[in-house]
């Protein structure tokens, strides 16, 4: 499935539930679950607040399954990130006035299996993630 | 300590599913305590104010309910 | 918002939950919620059945918020409505043999306050249907 919502704070929310009932499908654990809105929280929350600086712009959710496997996309089109090493590090905001914790590409990491990093200064950045639905095997 | 960890691990692995029904009942009963309390029907926000439950997880579980409803009158028939 | 999904069975149940977690923000009551939730299923299956004779397309479902208004598009690709005024009549089935009721598009005008049918041979229906959320008055 392909989501496209405005970058407001309130579907930030949406966008977790969207995510949350197209995995329901593999029956997740609510571990699981959480894990995978916490992650799309993260992604979605910096496009809204460092892609489009709290502007309104665009952002796509693509969602696939692959055996076990879910696979979310999230893309916006905003500012870019300059450095994606540094972006990657935890602890690192370019935004500290903001009290944000630069912690959210290490949650990301922690909780999904795979995170990739795609992103042009100017043109925006785009976010894959995967994870396992182990419990989908019993 | 081998009860303990199998009570940990049983609870991390309980299925959305399983819980998501569990949330369906609860928001029938408050749907249904809560319109006889104010004469009216709830809306999807007090629901979810009385029982401490996010509104994304009512919507879910609202639907959730659904299915398991339907695959019951399916098996049942 | 903005949702593609495919033209499978198992996406009805997905496209009720997405709508669902959208007309949140009006705040509903539950009636008010299934309602929408009925006429949507009604809409997304007539275009899996009718639209793509159950083959794999692209179905488009759009939602947005007028004052207290919500207002939902489904879009199909398929194959179109022949009579649209035979269509909406009660009863009326092009597939008596799926023990299909016939009463999709007046389930979908009793749930909602505005239905509007748009289709083309061979290119595919777009149906519009608004209802005004009247829980978010008080
Ligand atoms: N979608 C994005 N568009 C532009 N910059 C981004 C985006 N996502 C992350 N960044 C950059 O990467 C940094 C680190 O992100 P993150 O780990 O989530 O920490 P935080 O959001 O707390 O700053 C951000 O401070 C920002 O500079
Ligand atoms: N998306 C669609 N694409 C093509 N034909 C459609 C579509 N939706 C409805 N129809 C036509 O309109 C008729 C009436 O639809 P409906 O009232 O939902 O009844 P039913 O689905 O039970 O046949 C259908 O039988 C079909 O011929
Ligand atoms: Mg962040
Ligand atoms: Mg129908």
């Amino acid at each position: 499935m392909r989501l496209e919502i405005l970058s407001k704070s309130q579907n930030e929310s949406f966008a977790r539930v969207v995510v949350a009932a197209f995995v329901a499908q593999l029956d997740p654990t609510l571990e699981e679950l959480a894990d995978i809105k916490t992650a799309v929280s993260e992604a979605v929350t910096n496009s809204i607040i460092h892609g489009y600086l709290e502007e309104l712009g665009k952002i796509v959710i693509e969602c696939g399954i692959m055996g076990e496997t879910l696979e979310v996309t999230i893309e916006d089109f905003g500012k870019g990130i300059e450095n994606i090493e540094q972006a990657r590090e935890p602890l690192f905001t370019s935004k500290p006035e903001l009290e944000r914790s630069g912690m959210g590409f290490t949650v990301m990491e922690t909780f999904m299996d795979y995170v990739e990093i795609d992103s042009q200064i100017g043109r925006g950045t785009k976010i894959r993630m995967s994870k396992e639905i182990k419990s989908s095997r019993d | 300590i081998g009860e303990i960890k199998r009570f940990l691990r049983d609870d991390g692995m309980i299925k959305v599913s399983r819980s998501m029904k569990q949330t369906a009942a609860k928001v029938k009963m408050a749907k249904e305590n809560l319109s006889k309390e104010m004469g009216r029907e709830p809306t999807l926000s007090e629901i979810s104010a009385s029982l401490d439950i996010s509104q994304e997880d009512i919507v879910i579980a609202l639907e959730a309910n659904v299915q398991l409803e339907y695959l019951y009158d399916v098996i049942h028939k």
